[in-house]
């Protein structure tokens, strides 16, 4: 890589780390409203945010559905992974396009459509509808992973299981199970921050009882005057930062599979 | 647990809690371990509601009231999609949709007898032959930062030296329906009250606007924190409920009225029709009206109270035209919400041509 | 008996059969619903009328604001495309010769990805706006008197876009880039190419796989996006999410709404088609039945 | 239009590189003469790929200097070095077909249309795939590849030509062959060639010299015949082909040059052997003896200084020859290979036989 290359990509890190820290800095100004270059020094608005309890109940319910996520994508995306990787499944390529395919259709369109749907079928209970939106969005990332490490795993690990004489689920159990756990690790990550950070299903479907923290966040800006706002963006992005490493110290470099 | 009373003998317990001392615990132990949903908004009065209001009648009554926060648009939208079979039990509406409510079913009659606080309200206040009452009647007008010299008038607003110093309030909310008022009477030099038939031949002076315009808010409270913070010069037009508060605090920012007049805005409450635990869905509408209630939220929000012989503090009165002779006094201008209902999906989307194209 | 092949097939297929039956019961039955919605029902004068139907189609490409409002979406989604697109091949040519400056470089590129879209929505709207962290910062360097105001522009929209869609184009492209063996690049340079030749002669061509990938995701996300427009556009431009949520939430116009949602799905699939088959055709002769 | 006369001479002059603490290449110097090809042989690990590199530029060295015709290449970067390489996996550009693959060097040498198409077909008219030209290269076999590559490398008359082990990747039969056409090529072009290579054969085959590399230092340099035949250390004879090693004691200094010196095995067998110099080396001295060298017998030869008796462990037949190893009472191994019909018949494994060979095949060489 030539010096310029670098002299680039170290500009371009700089600007996308850069907006991030602006929240940072405003986070402790001690003036009742929001002004750049901050003025003073206080960290009385992380007090003040943490104390909020609609903070405290928004964050419950976006853990509380990003673990449900998470488990439900899991659980249907593991044997999904399975059934496309290592048999022969009539229209392979036709399934694999619909499990792929909540990371095209738009979202917003998702999520409507959901609403829609589950008020014509007179569904009420908003955490089921708004944890099968989620898995509607984790699955694909659930199956992607789960199918790479599948893909990458050795199948005469398999085969030499089966000829020592373990049946099929034996087999899973002891051999493909400990060679797709990276995979799966990281499947079950991704869906949890998916749904976690999920904005555009959770916005027609939560109500004020399963009010997820990404909705919350949006009022909180049109409502919070006081840097208070800008202490639980900190407080998000100092999440966000711990998650990488997480995920660095987990999967290393796997972080690629994220987008990919 | 769930207590099954018949209709009769709740109305009486309801009635006798509104009366009866506050912390009358055992008094409405009928209301034990139920739910009621209802709609709110934002800003200053829905956090009141929300810590305040709905704690102390939550103890009260061992129920659990849940509150979904939601501009009147979006709250008549949830209304509509569940009305067959309907979420929530009282919804708290601006005055411009109370009449459409009725119209369409959404809503019933307030059961009158069994809501003791109607009393003191102001007659003018009980809508649509008692299908609402209002809660806080806030002005509409213009906010701007106390660093700036107001507009005298609203026609100033026209001119060059706003450029892109203007925040113009989005078609979703309420007081987009009096800036077209303002446009109109500003093209026809005519009063609110005739400008407002005006405003279908009053867009061209709305696209004039466009270049004063910094953009177009969803949130009153984000734009006078804005305007605070001098992103832009004004903004309008606005309920005072969600800039007041923030005066209060010592935000430089602040309301005018211009020349042209106020506008009344007024929020109000609706009972939802077929609405779950209705008995308990009375009571609180009627504890929303009670003094108790009415006086520390005016103080709170800095709204008017919409009943009569509360003694508020020498602050609020600074904010609030209250009592009813202040108003009076004020001429706050309350528009044809009939005509402009009917006008409205038609008028977003010319807004929307104007500035969103 | 059963043949091994045919039992093969139907244990696979009991495998795949839940998350088939979720996805069409929860995904693509909803989906198709609200399609069809679009063509079976109308408002009319706030009535909803039943029975097929044109009219909301008719009244989409009629009135300009949502044929302009399409158009800007679309241009909105190409343009964050290809400014991520430029930026993103010095990243990925850092992350694909690995080391520790390539993870340094992942994790930053993957940074925004984690930090909510409001948050991060926010941020950039503290640093665009006329009193915010650039402006005061080019006004303190002395680089500008009173400069403009980002905030509220299209511009605000399409910088936080490209900022957080980044790592959906820069981690295809690493990859497609990981994937050329440095002795191509080399065997280039033995031949007399220099780094820009070496670029624009190897490197460019043989990523056209993951660029369409990029490409495709950030528009498509792009798109559809409605948090961003939301917040840094200022209603000045709203991309076609913001006015399905108008229609939906705010005119209750469901069949319109439904109309206008249905014209983003067809776009979005339009336009990965068109990126997707296009790297396909270019590419096909070398990479056809390659690993054979 | 006539070909390039001659390749260029090509001088590497105290070539050191480090890696952290590792030393890749240890003040080497070489020089190559023009139309020479040199082969640097050496197990992996041994500095002679990162040497090649250097010569390319695709690798800056820590000091020293490479030198093309007098003119330092440093400085220079590879793309203006004007020289041609052939890689382990051909490294042919996937995207384009054969003709354009040719063709590039030419492309980026800015002649004209015409001269390009002219030289790119005659390119691959040397390499005899001119009925391949529209072809993608992953339609072709390894061995096409190989040549698609050579072409591309010689088309724009490089002046120095580098072989990074170019037929490593082709089955045994082919890489033969290969191996010649390589070599005439080369020669018919009188391009200064320098071939990395970890395979003796091929460096024996195809080299007119070779650099035998350890450790990031040039162990031993010259033709195969003397390499094989002369080998300077223990290295370098058990790299290039196989030797019996014996432990040596014997007079330190005894006159004339390539005289043979007495002495004995550790074991007490007495030994005959040759010194180059007519000395000892100055650190431990070892006896190397060439397996074709040694030959067996059922009872004690009278003629040969070097006699050594042991039993039959393996006898081996390998085609041509058959190899057949002895174990001494003192435990000494003794690998003898000889055409099949020249062993004593109706020896067999557990037979005790005698190992023998004159003291002119047994070379004194320094132990390292």
């Amino acid at each position: 890589m030539s010096n310029l290359t670098r002299a680039a990509v170290l500009v371009i890190l700089f600007v996308i780390v850069a907006p991030l820290a602006v929240p940072v800095m405003m986070s402790v100004s001690d003036t009742p409203f929001m002004t750049f270059p901050p003025q003073g020094f206080t960290l009385r608005w992380y007090w003040k945010v943490l104390a909020e309890p609609e903070v405290q109940q928004s964050l419950w319910v976006s853990i509380r559905l990003a673990a449900a996520a998470a488990i439900g994508s899991l659980i249907l995306g593991i044997p999904c992974a399975i059934g496309l990787v290592r048999y022969r499944v009539p229209g392979r390529n036709a399934i694999l396009g619909l499990v792929l395919s909540p990371l095209i259709v738009p979202l917003l369109v998702t999520g409507l459509a959901l609403l829609q749907f589950f008020s014509l079928a007179g569904n009420r209970w908003t955490f089921f509808q708004l944890a099968m939106g989620h898995i509607v969005i984790c699955l694909p990332y659930v199956v992607r992973n789960v199918s790479n490490s599948l893909l990458l795993a050795n199948p005469d690990l398999e085969s030499a299981a089966r000829i020592m004489g373990a049946d099929r689920w034996t087999t899973f159990r002891r051999v493909t199970w400990h060679q797709i756990r990276p995979g799966i690790t990281s499947g079950a990550i991704f869906a949890f921050i998916v749904s976690f950070d999920d904005f555009p299903i959770s916005m027609w479907l939560a109500d004020a009882r399963e009010f997820p923290l990404p909705l919350f966040l949006e009022v909180a800006i049109q409502r919070f005057f006081d840097p208070s706002i800008a202490a639980l963006s900190t407080l998000m992005i100092l999440l966000a930062l711990v998650m990488i490493g997480v995920m660095e110290a987990l999967l290393g470099i796997k972080v690629r599979r994220f987008a990919g | 647990m769930t207590i099954k009373l018949n209709r009769r003998t709740f109305g009486k317990l309801a009635l006798g809690a509104g009366v009866a001392a506050p912390f009358a615990f055992t008094r409405n132990a009928w209301a034990q371990g139920r739910t009621i949903t209802i709609g709110i908004w934002g800003g200053s009065q829905g956090e009141f509601i929300k810590r305040e209001v709905i704690p102390a009648f939550e103890a009260e009554f061992g129920c659990t009231v849940l509150a979904e926060e939601g501009a009147t648009l979006a709250n008549v939208a949830k209304l509509r999609a569940t009305a067959s079979d309907p979420r929530f039990s009282v919804m708290f509406v601006d005055d411009v949709v109370v009449g459409l409510c009725k119209e369409e079913g959404l809503t019933e009659e307030l059961p009158a007898a069994d809501m003791p606080a109607l009393e003191n309200l102001y007659p003018e206040f009980l809508y649509e032959g008692g299908y609402g009452t209002a809660l806080g009647i806030s002005l509409g007008g213009v906010f701007h930062n106390t660093g700036i010299t107001p507009p005298e008038t609203y026609a100033e607003l026209w001119d060059e030296k706003w450029a892109g110093k203007i925040k113009l309030v989005s078609p979703n909310n309420t007081p987009a329906m009096f800036f077209l008022i303002v446009a109109a009477a500003v093209k026809s030099g005519k009063p609110f009250a005739e400008a407002q038939y005006l405003v279908d031949d009053s867009f061209d002076k709305v696209a004039e606007l466009r270049p004063n315009v910094q953009n177009v808010y969803d949130s009153g409270i984000q734009a006078s924190n804005e305007v605070a913070q001098g992103q832009a010069d004004v903004g309008l037009i606005e309920y005072s409920k969600y800039v007041y508060p923030y005066t209060d605090q010592g935000a430089p920012v602040t309301m005018t009225y211009p020349a042209e007049g106020a506008f009344a805005g007024t929020n109000c409450q609706v009972l939802v029709k077929n609405a779950p635990e209705r008995d308990l869905a009375v009571a609180f509408m009627n504890r929303m009206l009670e003094p108790s209630v009415q006086k520390p939220l005016a103080e709170y929000a800095l709204i008017a109270p919409p009943i009569s012989g509360l003694d508020l503090d020498e602050k609020t009165l600074g904010y609030v035209a209250y009592p009813q002779s202040e108003m009076q006094a004020r001429g706050l201008f309350t528009p044809d919400w009939t005509m402009i209902n009917a006008k409205r999906a038609e008028w977003t989307e010319r807004l929307n041509q104007i500035f969103a194209a | 008996m059963m043949s091994r092949a045919r039992a093969d097939s139907l244990s696979g297929a009991l495998l795949v059969l839940p998350a088939i039956g979720f996805l069409l019961v929860f995904f693509l039955a909803p989906n198709l619903l609200l399609v069809g919605y679009s063509v079976i029902a109308r408002m009319e004068a706030g009535v909803m009328q039943y029975g097929l139907t044109f009219d909301n189609y008719v009244r989409a490409f009629s009135v300009d604001l949502y044929w302009l409002v399409l158009v800007r979406t679309v241009r909105m989604g190409l343009m964050a495309a290809l400014v991520s697109a430029a930026i993103a091949y010095p990243l990925a040519i850092a992350i694909a010769q690995g080391g520790l400056f390539g993870r340094v470089v992942t994790l930053v590129v993957v940074t925004p990805l984690l930090v909510n879209v409001v948050i991060r929505s926010y941020a950039w709207s503290q640093l665009l706006s006329r009193q915010g962290a650039l402006n005061w910062a080019l006004t303190n360097l002395g680089i500008a008197e009173n400069p403009p105001q980002l905030l509220y522009t299209e511009w605000a929209v399409l910088i936080a876009s490209v900022h957080v869609f980044l790592p959906f184009i820069v981690l295809p492209l690493a990859a497609a880039i990981g994937a050329i063996a440095p002795e191509i690049g080399q065997a280039a340079r033995m031949a007399g190419a220099n780094r820009v030749r070496v670029f624009l002669r190897v490197i460019l061509p043989l990523s056209v796989p993951g660029l369409a990938v990029g490409l495709s995701l950030v528009f498509s996300l792009t798109a559809a996006a409605y948090v961003t427009p939301q917040i840094l556009g200022g209603n000045f431009s709203p991309l076609i999410g913001t006015l399905i949520h108008q229609q939906v939430l705010a005119l209750n116009d469901w069949p319109f709404g439904a109309a206008l949602a249905s014209l983003l799905i067809v776009l979005v699939l339009s336009i990965n088609l068109v990126f997707l088959r296009g790297a396909e055709r270019l590419t096909r002769r070398w990479t056809a039945g390659a690993g054979n | 239009m006539k070909t390039r006369s001659a390749g260029a001479h090509l001088a590497i002059e105290a070539v050191t590189k480090t890696y952290g603490k590792a030393k890749a290449l240890d003040a080497v110097s070489l020089v190559i003469e023009p139309g020479e090809l040199l082969a640097l042989l050496g197990p992996s690990g041994c500095g002679k790929t990162t040497l090649l590199k250097i010569i390319a530029g695709l690798i800056d060295p820590d000091e020293g200097e490479v030198l093309v015709d007098g003119l330092g290449m440093v400085r220079l970067p590879t793309h203006r070095r004007d020289m041609g390489m052939l890689f382990q996996n051909y490294a042919l550009f996937p995207h384009l077909d054969v003709i354009s693959n040719v063709a590039f060097g030419l492309e980026m040498r800015r002649l004209p249309r015409a001269e390009i198409e002219e030289r790119a077909r005659r390119a691959l008219d040397r390499v005899q795939l001119s009925a391949y030209s529209g072809r993608m290269p992953r339609e072709l076999s390894g061995g096409q590849q190989q040549r698609v590559a050579l072409a591309r490398a010689i088309a724009y008359e490089p002046k120095i030509l580098l072989l990074d082990e170019p037929l490593a990747a082709l089955d045994k039969n082919l890489r033969e062959g290969m191996q010649m056409e390589l070599r005439a090529l080369c020669k018919q072009l009188e391009l200064t060639t320098v071939l990395v290579t970890h395979d003796q054969e091929e460096a024996m085959t195809m080299a007119d010299r070779i650099a035998v590399m350890r450790a990031g230092r040039l162990e031993q340099l010259g033709s195969a015949r003397a390499v094989y035949e002369r080998p300077e250390n223990r290295f370098v004879a058990g790299f290039i082909g196989t030797s019996n090693f014996f432990p040596f004691a014997g007079e330190r200094s005894t006159g004339a040059l390539g005289a043979t010196i007495p002495g004995r095995t550790p074991g007490g067998d007495a030994l005959l052997a040759i010194a180059r110099d007519g000395t000892l080396p100055e650190g431990g001295a070892m006896v190397a003896v060439r397996p074709e060298h040694v030959a067996l017998s059922v009872s004690r030869p009278a003629a040969e200084a070097n006699a050594m008796v042991g039993r039959l462990t393996q006898i081996l037949f390998r085609g041509a020859h058959m190899t057949a190893v002895l174990r001494t009472d003192g435990g000494q191994e003794i690998v003898a290979s000889a055409p099949a019909d020249a062993l004593p018949p109706g020896l067999a494994e557990g037979d005790a036989a005698w190992a023998h060979w004159k003291a002119e095949h047994a070379l004194i060489i320094e132990d390292k």
